[in-house]
This record gives C-alpha cells, structure tokens and sequence, in this order.
C-alpha cells in the first residue's frame, strides 16, 4: 500500500474561488493509502513545494497527488519537488481541478463535488504507479546517410561540418543524383553542374565523410543511437583505391553498345564507364552484364592499358558492417514510367520524350552536346509540345499514375518551355495545363516570364491524344478557355511524368521499420511539427522521398534533417521516456497484433524458453519492446487480446482504477 | 484556325494592352455588368486576340454590349486591361467601311423623354467614328 | 416541476496531445459545460481499450466519449486511426446489442478548440440526459 | 453423408505414419456418447482403428489443438482438415502460434455437418445410437421402442446451411476434390437482428445472453481464443471473473470476446457449437464480420497467411464512428 499525500492547490482565488479546497482536502483524507491531506494558497510557489517536501519526510509518503492546475503547466514542476524530496517522480498525479474544474463550473457546489471525485481518481491511480526509472542508451556518434542525390549530398557535408563522422551510401557508381542529369535550375537558371558538382567535390575532400558508392545497404539493426548497419558494395571490378580515373580503359574498351543510363538510353557507354566527367568518385566500373571478360573470359584490354593497375577482374562483393547513431534517408525519386499511357505515344515514337530526356537533350554534356534535336531524326523540331501532369493528379488509373500533384513538374516545365525559346525563337512552344502552381519564392514571376516574354503559349487543357503521322505528332487537345478542341502538328512532345519515390525506398523502410504511405513516401514523425523526422526514432528523412519536391526545398530539407541528427550525435547517452509498453512474457502469445500497430517499429520477436509446472521446457514466440524506440501510445495495448501488453504510467489497472473512482 | 497577326499586332498598338501579360483567372468576365448580354466575354477578347483570333470578335455583337464601364479595368490583378482590347476590337470594325454601328438617321427613334442627351451623345461618340 | 433533477454520469477519455489540451483551453476561456464530465487522461486516443468504456458503463456512467486528435493530426501519426476503426466496430456492437448509440461517442478536438470542447460536451451531456440512466449496459442480465 | 469414409482417412494416416511422414495424427476420437467427438492424439494406425471417430458428428474444428501439441511432439502431426478448419489453420499461422513445418495438413471434403440439438430437439434425450443411411440418420433412443428415422437436410447444423466456402486455403495434400467459396446466407440473421428496432435486440440478446452460465466453453473451443492467459483469467487485467460476479458480466465478456477475434474470427461456427445454453454466439462474431465489410471491404480472416486484420490496419478515409449510424439512413 502507498503512503499518499494529497495537497489541494488554492490558486489563489481561481481554484478557491470554485471549489471548497478545505472540503477536498478534508474528503480525501479518507481515501485508501491517504496519510496526509492539505490545502495551500500555491502549491506550486517554493513555499508550496516545500510544503510537499516537509510532508514526504514527516510522513514517509511514498505517493503524491496535487489537486492543482492542468499537469500540462505543472506535473514536471512537482515531479522535480517529488525527486528533490527523495521519491521518485513518476509517483506523482496531478488532479486538474482548475482548467477541468473550478474554471468551467460556476458554483461551489458542483465544482468542490467534483473536485473531490476528481482527486480521488487522482489517488486511486498513484495508489497502482510505480517507481519509473528512464532508460537510458549510449550514443554512436556516426551517421549514415543512404543516397547520395543532393538530399544525401547536403545532409551529408553539414553534419560532417558539425564535426561528425557520416558515411554516404549511393547505389549509382557515383553520387549526384537526379541534379546531376540536370541542365539549368529554376528560377534563377544557374547550371546544375556549376552548383551541385563543388558539393560533390567538397564531399570527397571532406576528412569526416566516407562514400561508398555502387552500394546498398542490406541489414538494419538495433535503434536510435545505436543502429548496427551492413552495407553491400557491389563489385565494380576495379580498384578504387588505385584508379586514377583517368578513363584510358573507358577509350580502349571494345564493347561499346551498352545503352547509357545516365542520359536515359539515348546514347551508348561502355561496358567500362565513368557515368560522367565529374563523377565522385572518379572511378571506372565495369558492367558485368555487358564486359566480354566478366561473361566468358575474353578480352581483357582495360586490365592491359589500366597503367594503375587498378582492374581487378576477380573482385567480390564486400559487406562492410558499420555502427550508426542516426540514419538520413535521402533516397529520392524516378519519373513514373510512361510506357502504360498510350494515348501519349510514348512506346510508339521516339519523338515523344519525358521531361528528364529533354534535360538530357538540352544538356551541353548530353546525347546531342545540348543541341535541342528530335531523336527520331536529328531534325530541329519547329513545333514542341509539352503535356504538364502527366500521371500526376491520377487518382482513377492507380496502375498508371498517382494521385498526387508531383510539385515540380509546372515549375521545370516553364524552364524548358523558356530555355527553347530562348535558345530556339523561331520553335513555337505550348504547354498544356491542369492548373500552374508555382508556389515558391520568384516561381510565379518565373512562369510568367515564359509566358510574356517568351511567348510561350499556354493553354489550359489536357492533351487527350497524340498520333504520330509522318513525321508529325498530331496532337489533340482542349482549350478550356476558348472552349474548343485544338489539333496541332508537333515535331517533338514532351511529357511531364509524375516523379514517385525511388523503388528501394519500400524494402529499406521495411528494414528500418520506418512507416510509409501507401505512395511508398515516408511518413514524418509529424506532418507539421517534425517534418524531417521519421516515426522511427534516430531515422530522419531528407528530399524527395518523404514526398516530391525541389532542390531549394531539398536543400533546406537536408540541412533540417542534418541539424536534427547533430542534435542527436551531441548527446552522450539518450534518456528515454520511462511511460513506454512493456509486454508480460509469460502472457503473450507471439502474435504480432502488436507489432502490426506499432507506428514506431519498436516491437520485435524472440523465441524464449519457459520453464513449464511439470519441468517440461517450452520455446514460445514472445513480444519485446525497445525501451528506446517506443514512444508510450498505447496501441499496442490495446490490441493486445491477451492484454500481456501493457503501458508504463498508464497502465490497464491504472486507468481502470480511475474509471471505478469516477464512477462508484 | 485564324491567325491573323497583322490584326493581333494592330490591337496590341491601338490599346496598349500586353495580352500575354492575362493569366486567365477571369477576374474580368467575374465582373463584368454586360457579361449576361455578351457572345464573347472580357477574358476571351483577351485570350484571342493572344491567339490572333479577330475575326468572329469583329463580326460578334459582344463588342458592342462592352458599357466600357471598365470594372474589368479596374479589377484586373495584372493590369491588363481587357477594356482597353475591346474598344480596340470595336474600332477596328468601326474603321471598316460602312461598319458604323449607328448613323445619326438611327437617333430619333432611340429618343425618349427619359434618356440624357449625355448618353446619346457618348453613344453615337462610341458606336461611330 | 421536478425537483431533483437528473444528473447524468459521463466519462471523458482525452488524449494528452489534443484534447486534454483542448479541455484545458476551455477552461482558460471559461466555457462551461456540465459538472457531470469527468475527464481521464490517456496518451492517445488508441491508449482507451473498450473494456475501459464497458468498465465505465459497468460501474455507472451514462454516456462515454473519446475524444482525439483530429485525423491526420496525431501527436504518434497513426493513433486515432485505429481509435477510429475500433470505435466504429464497437459503438456498432453495441448499438446491435441494442444499447442507445447515443451514449457512446467519438469526437476529434484538437489543442486549439476549446470551444468545440465545451461545445462538444454539453451536446453530448444533453443527449445522455434526455436518455435518462443507463440501465441496459448495466443490467444486461438482470433476470427475467 | 460425408463423402469421405472413416476407412480413407485411416488408410491415408497409416500411410504416412508408416512411411514415416508423420509421427501421430491429431483427429477425432469416440466421445461418452456416439455423437460426440473429443480431439485425440493417436499414435499408431491400430490406436486409429480403435478411437478414431469420423461421421456427419466430426464438426469439431481441432486447428487450435496444434499450438499446444505441436509444441509437445516430435515429428509431424498429421491434421484432417475440413474447409472451414483450414482457415482457422491459416490464422493461426498468421499469428505465429505453431510452427508450420510441424503439421502435415490433409484437407477432406465436407459436405456439412449435423447439429446434434436439432436431433434431440426431434427424438428428445436418452440416444442411445445414430446411424447413417443414404441421406437418412435411424435414431435409436431409450425411450422409444421403434428407430425414427430423420432426413440428414433438417438436421443440419446453423453454419453448414451457410457455409461460407467449401474450398481449402491450406494443406500439404488434398483429399478428394476442392470446392469453391460460396455466396452464403450467412449474414441474413445479423441483418434481421439489425432491421429490430434498439429494444427489440435489447430484449432478443437479453433473453439469449441471461441464459450464459460462463462455462467459458465458447472460449475453450475458439481457435481464435489461443491466449497463453485470458484477460478474464489474469487478476492484473481488471477484469479478471472466471465466474460472473454481478449481473453485467457475462456481457461484459462476450462483447470483449468478441471484439479480441474481431478481424481475427473465421467464423468457423464453433463457439455456438459448444454451447450448452444454445446462445448463437457467432451473431456476435458475424456483426463485427459483416462491419468490417462493409466499413473497410471485403476481408476473411484466414483466407491467407499474413494478411493484416482490419482492426489492426486503416485508411486515412475510413468513415468515422459516428457515420456509422448515418449510414444506414
């Protein structure tokens, strides 16, 4: 049994004013466990509190209840009097008997009935609390940062800047991302190139930071603070440690028709490639689907011309296992795949090209040396069309697209639409459109300048179909405004293509039991309050793969999540919330109900060994919660059948004891 | 589909008005008095003028519905002042031979006691050249 | 005219995040609503186990209210999700078992509206008077 | 008539008892009487010969039986499972209550089973026996001199007149030929209930639910109730009555169970079966079923292995719990 001091808070008038605080305290004195029970002026004045430290000592108390304000002002003012006293803080309830109380009820009667009801809810739980005791965690201090756009990228130097170690893990075989295949960036027009790849140099000479490019991870383990990660890199066949990047083994390979991907398959690499000049690192891969000596033996021509000695034809994929702090998610996005929109004629010409090809195509280091050609002949087109919103805002052909607005399209869109007139004034350009958002700094003025000065003509409507003819597009559409149909003979269309979130997105957040929408994005740990933060505590999100977005809200995304794991790896030891699930072992059933709800990925399973009555050992499935990572919802509590999963501070008990005192 | 660039070019100087400038939100049309009375409305002048489409402009009533009240003016969030692209329409018919909408033989019969001379006067200024 | 008045039992379960809050914010703004709610704190919406309300109307209370988040707004992301899909399947239950609906309830308040809260409860507390004492819930069994 | 003989299923059991596939079978053994069955381990095909029992009595669903034996055996057990037996077997797969490389599942047909109490509800007590012929059962009781003989269609258990699939969702090997799910009835009783005005289900369920005498069998048969320890059972749930204490309780019990199978129910039928009081408990279930359907769509419990309960899933678009009134106009 507790010993229960009960102290009735006066508040001045605003308690007293409505509630008899003598005849609580007097009818809590009553009360199971109730040793002593009084009323002050503030309980919460140091004089007040005093008051509650004397009483712990002169009566041995072992429970506190304060019949005072909301415990949203002041439970962790009384936890710390409870702890200087000498009790633990978790021992202490508070009855709101002002907000909930005497300031919504207006006569003495009902307020001090009530009062009393309430502080003997109050006593009848501290009655069943425990002493709690937060857990407590080492921290790791590394981070990992996995993709190395330039999400991965930023995150990446500014925690390293922080003076922190981090490593980059990039599947490509070098980092840069989507920026990197991009021409010019809106609004200010400044060349992808020219921004992203000092970042990318910066990343390499950074002494704290470590890339591992061509690799994935493929195991998480452990929680915030303390995630064990492997990390497959991926045989590349060369040495990166030795190549100099020189790309004398690029010029002497014989096998040259391997589709590039890096402009979209538009051109040709070879099986021994660089993706591109300013490639971090600057290290040649072999591709072994397509190099002749990976495939049967013959050839051998790079190993022969490498001066470095740097091809190593018998190379094996490597797991590397590493201790992380915190993770950064930066995976990013792809353009949706256009092949299922037939009435695009995406699959039927070569003419119709999707918004990244067409940066591609305008790229000075692109398929055509930026020289804006259809790539069906080579011709210069006269007549472009560009379709915004194509599988953005789809909601009836899940299949085909999403449902969302991919946020960036209306904005590059413009671009392209103003770099061709710009570059190309005798091209007439339409765009066609749902609606034009460009919700960001200079982004309307943006779109208004291809618009009046560059005519580019804007049309809002929806292409509804395009047949090639010739060597035209034939393009139908409407226009909403003028109201009628439109037919124009386009020499090269260009698709907006909804971006979705990168296809290793899914099985990553499987391993980091990080939660997702059904879009495959990550979900935040709150939509508004803690954008940059997954549910899964230690695990934070940077750029497009929590939800579309652009490079200048990527940026600050990165440089958010950065900060949020500095604020992490800065702590020595992590001090958990002692109010956490803690599951009976010798009740659960091992059925994962719980874990199905669990928004933070903090249950797991064990097989454990039970000792039976008759000496017989079973192995049975039980639940464990990771006092770490678990955040004290409840859900799982609940759909716990066996009710072998209960909550710290809230227990089933507990609140049970509260209803019975509400109710008798 | 027309496109007459002569005309569209000619329009553009009478009116001053810059049509690509019209961000199509219909702001104009929203508030127009004569919308009710018009084949062609503030928004569509201005988007086919744009477009180069003068013609059924020329030959609609609409641009004589126009009360060149200027609300469309005044309300315009881009300054376009799609007013200013009707009157310049009109004019274009009225210079037209034979176009006038009115002749002074036509004034006796719209008399009556109850009409200011002010708006018979502003009337023949507006529908005649 | 009578005297003694009926004055129903309600139990409120509040998540700390929103509506307990939103309950606080009433009360600095001095709404009233009546005596006859008495609030339970609970973390979040889906912290309330159904033999929590079962085991208010067991003991007494006339009506039971779960108030949350709004959907979306979830201080634990998903939370009063499931309060949503449990509550749904259980007041349903209830109902078929033949119990008024109206004295079961699910309201979403966030921090910031008190006066839903205020509002809210005195709707509710009107409801479950005009319902008059809960015997159904509590008598189930009662011998025929 | 099943259309699967005693003589099959032991021919089937002692061939892989001998070869050695399984270590004992875990089926249906002769209970007091010749209609009831008790769930039996039988270790040998001449133990089988002896106890194992299967007739149109067999409705016993035993799936829950493997958490506990699997856990006790070496080897194999070799499970009959009939349709509906297999997606409880699959649920509690789901779960993770038994390990799968432990069982060796063979489904048989069912061409349903007969409900005992229609039986005695025609001839009264005292059977003394219960034969088979054609579609026919001849009756023999205590009390009367001649045999009655009663058409096997009247007698037909509750959850068979509406059996809800006929198809297997899981065994290792299958017996005779595979049916197919079915558009069954079986919701029309929950929907008459729900067209009641309030106080007539409150004084339909009060009349039936006055008659519980919480002999937890309902519990005890479920294969959806497989707790290490029930709620009712574990004085640090709260709730703990193994027997009722005041008159709310039995209520109290039956909306929390079924609320803990909830999305997790097959609705193999068997917590009306057992009851003594003859309580259609399965309505309970059945409402929560049909909810879930058409709250968040279609969803069986068990038809697959690892498929998430919907009390246990959401949408950010699911209706709130006060549409659900709404909705019905």
């Amino acid at each position: 049994m507790q010993r229960v001091g009960v102290f009735v808070c006066w508040c001045g008038s605003n308690i007293a004013g409505t509630v008899d605080v003598q005849a609580v305290s007097e009818a809590l004195k009553n009360e199971p466990g109730v040793v002593f029970s009084t009323n002050y002026q503030y309980m919460c004045s140091q004089a007040g509190q005093d008051m509650i430290k004397n009483a712990v000592k002169e009566h041995r108390l072992t429970g506190i209840v304060v019949c005072s304000c909301s415990p949203r002002m002041h439970e962790a003012t009384f936890r710390k009097t409870a702890a200087a006293a000498g009790i633990n803080p978790y021992m202490v309830e508070i009855a709101n008997i002002r907000e909930q109380c005497s300031w919504v009820h207006k006569d003495m009667l009902t307020g001090t009935e009530k009062a009393i009801i309430l502080g003997k809810a109050a006593v009848a739980k501290v009655n069943l609390n425990t002493p709690l005791i937060p857990g407590e965690s080492p921290v790791t201090k590394r981070a990992l940062v996995i993709g190395g756009g330039i999400a991965g990228i930023q995150t990446a130097l500014d925690i390293a800047d922080a003076g922190f170690p981090v490593d980059i893990v990039e599947k490509q075989p070098t980092i840069g991302g989507k920026m990197a295949q991009l021409d010019k960036t809106f609004p200010t027009l400044d060349c992808a190139a020219c921004i992203l790849t000092p970042k990318m140099v910066d990343v390499a000479q950074n002494e704290n930071i470590r890339i591992f490019s061509y690799s994935e991870v493929t195991e998480v383990k452990g929680f915030v603070g303390n995630f064990d990660v492997t990390i497959k890199k991926k045989a590349r066949f060369v040495n990166e440690d030795i190549c100099t990047g020189c790309g004398a083994c690029v010029e002497k390979c014989p096998m040259k028709k391997v589709p590039n991907e890096f402009n979209l398959g538009m051109d040709n690499r070879h099986a021994i490639y660089i993706p591109f000049a300013q490639a971090v690192p600057k290290v040649a891969t072999i591709d072994p689907n397509a190099c002749n000596m990976l495939k049967n033996g013959k050839c051998g021509l790079c190993a022969r011309v490498c001066a470095a000695g740097a091809i190593d034809y018998k190379q094996k994929d490597q797991f590397i296992e590493e201790k992380y702090g915190a993770i950064v998610v930066a995976t990013g996005f792809n353009p949706i795949s256009m092949e299922k929109f037939d009435e695009y004629a995406y699959s039927q010409s070569k003419d119709v090209i999707t918004s990244l090809e067409f940066e591609r195509l305008t790229n000075a280091a692109g398929p055509s040396a930026g020289k804006l050609i259809r790539p069906s002949d080579g011709k210069h087109p006269h007549t472009i069309v560009f379709v915004q919103c194509v599988g953005s805002r789809c909601e009836s052909c899940a299949e085909k697209g999403k449902e969302y607005c991919s946020k960036i399209c209306c904005m590059y869109t413009a671009k392209h639409a103003m770099l061709t007139r710009d570059k190309y004034p005798d091209t007439e350009v339409y765009v066609f459109y749902i609606d034009v958002r460009t919700p960001g700094k200079n982004f309307d003025e943006f779109y208004r300048r291809a618009v009046e000065e560059y005519g580019v003509k804007y049309v809002k409507g929806m292409v509804g179909k395009i047949v090639p003819e010739g060597d035209k597009l034939k393009v139908q559409a409407s226009d909403l405004i003028a109201n009628r149909q439109l037919h124009i003979d386009a020499d090269l269309v260009v698709l907006a293509a909804a971006i979705e979130p990168d296809k290793s997105a899914r099985p990553l957040a499987t391993m980091l039991t990080a939660s997702m929408d059904t879009n495959d994005f990550f979900t935040e740990a709150h939509p508004k309050l803690r954008p940059v933060e997954s549910p899964t505590a230690g695990v934070f999100l940077s750029g497009a793969c929590q939800g579309p977005k652009d490079i200048p809200e990527t940026v600050s995304q990165a440089g958010a999540a950065a900060a949020k794991v500095i604020g992490l790896l800065a702590k020595d030891k992590l001090m958990g919330n002692p109010c956490v699930a803690q599951s009976d072992e010798l009740m659960c059933n091992g059925c994962s109900t719980c874990a199905n709800v669990c928004p933070y990925g903090a249950i797991s399973y064990e097989d454990k060994e039970f000792r039976m009555p008759d000496r017989t050992t079973k192995i049975r499935r039980v639940a464990a919660v990771n006092p770490a990572v678990c955040q004290g919802c409840g859900a799982c509590t609940v759909a716990c059948p066996s009710g072998a999963m209960d909550l710290k501070g809230f227990a089933n008990s507990q609140i049970m004891a509260e209803v019975d005192a509400i109710c008798k | 589909m027309e496109n007459n660039q002569y005309l569209r070019e000619e329009i553009i100087r009478m009116s001053g008005v810059n049509p690509t400038k019209c961000m199509k939100c219909g702001k104009c049309s929203g508030t127009c008095p004569a919308y009710d009375e018009m084949e062609y409305h503030p928004h569509q002048f201005v988007s086919m003028v744009d477009n180069g489409e003068i013609e059924p402009l020329l030959n609609s009533t609409s641009i004589y519905k126009c009360l060149s009240c200027f609300a469309c003016i005044e309300r315009c969030p881009r300054g376009v002042e799609p007013a200013k692209v009707v009157e310049a329409v009109r004019l274009i018919a009225i210079r037209r031979q034979g176009a006038n909408r009115m002749t002074a033989n036509d004034i006796p019969a719209m008399v009556d006691e109850d009409t200011p001379q002010q708006l018979l006067v502003s009337a023949f200024r507006k529908y005649t050249k | 005219m009578q005297v003694n008045e009926y004055k129903p039992l309600i139990v409120a379960f509040c998540c700390n995040w929103c509506s307990y809050a939103g309950a606080d914010l009433a009360g600095n703004n001095r709404l009233a609503y009546p005596a006859d709610v008495k609030i339970i704190r609970v973390p979040c919406s889906c912290r309330v186990n159904p033999m929590f309300i079962l085991r208010a109307f067991q003991r007494g209370a006339d009506g039971v209210i779960i108030c949350g988040c709004h959907p979306g707004d979830c201080h634990y992301t998903s939370g009063n999700y499931y309060t949503r899909r449990r509550m749904a399947a259980l007041f349903s239950m209830l109902d078929f078992l033949g119990i008024e609906r109206e004295r079961t309830r699910v309201e979403w308040v966030s921090a910031a509206e008190g006066a839903k809260f205020a509002a809210t409860m005195n709707d509710f507390a009107q409801k479950v008077a005009a319902l008059g004492e809960n015997k159904r819930l509590e008598d189930l069994r009662c011998k025929k | 008539m099943q259309k699967i003989t005693r003589e099959q299923l032991i021919e089937k059991a002692s061939e892989l008892l001998a070869n050695g596939t399984v270590s004992c079978v875990l089926g249906w053994g002769a209970g007091e009487f010749g209609y009831d069955v008790t769930p039996t381990v039988f270790k040998t095909a001449e133990e089988m010969k002896t106890g194992f029992v299967f007739s149109d009595f067999c409705g016993a669903n035993f799936s829950k039986y493997l958490v506990a034996k699997t856990q006790k055996t070496e080897g194999k057990i070799l499970v009959f499972l009939k349709p509906c037996d297999t997606y409880s077997f699959n649920q509690l797969l789901t779960e993770h209550r038994f390990d799968r490389e432990k069982v060796y599942a063979v489904g048989i047909p069912c061409e349903g089973m007969a409900d005992i109490s229609k039986i005695k509800a025609i001839c009264g007590e005292g059977i003394s026996s219960i034969t088979a012929e054609g579609d026919t059962f001849i009756v023999t009781t205590l009390y009367d001199d001649e045999p009655i003989a009663i058409e096997a269609s009247a007698v037909l258990a509750e959850r068979c007149v509406n059996c809800k699939s006929k198809k297997h969702v899981a065994y290792d090997e299958l017996m005779g030929e595979d049916g197919d799910v079915l558009d069954s009835g079986r919701f029309d009783e929950v929907a008459r209930l729900e067209a009641m005005t309030p106080d007539e289900r409150f004084a339909f369920w009060q009349n039936e639910l006055s008659r519980c005498i919480r002999c937890n069998a309902c519990r005890d048969a479920c294969p959806a109730c497989t707790c290490e320890k029930c709620v009712f059972d574990n004085p640090k749930s709260g709730v703990e009555n193994k027997s009722p204490a005041n008159s709310f309780e039995e209520k109290l019990f039956h909306i929390i169970r079924a609320f803990h199978v909830a999305g997790r129910c097959t609705d193999c039928g068997e917590c009306s079966r057992v009851c003594p009081q003859n309580i259609p408990l399965h309505l309970l279930n059945r409402k929560f079923i049909k909810d879930i359907n058409e709250f968040y769509g279609d969803y069986q419990a068990g038809a697959e292995v690892g498929s998430r309960a919907p009390l246990v899933n959401y949408t950010t678009a699911d209706l709130e719990p006060g549409e659900v009134f709404n909705r019905e106009g």
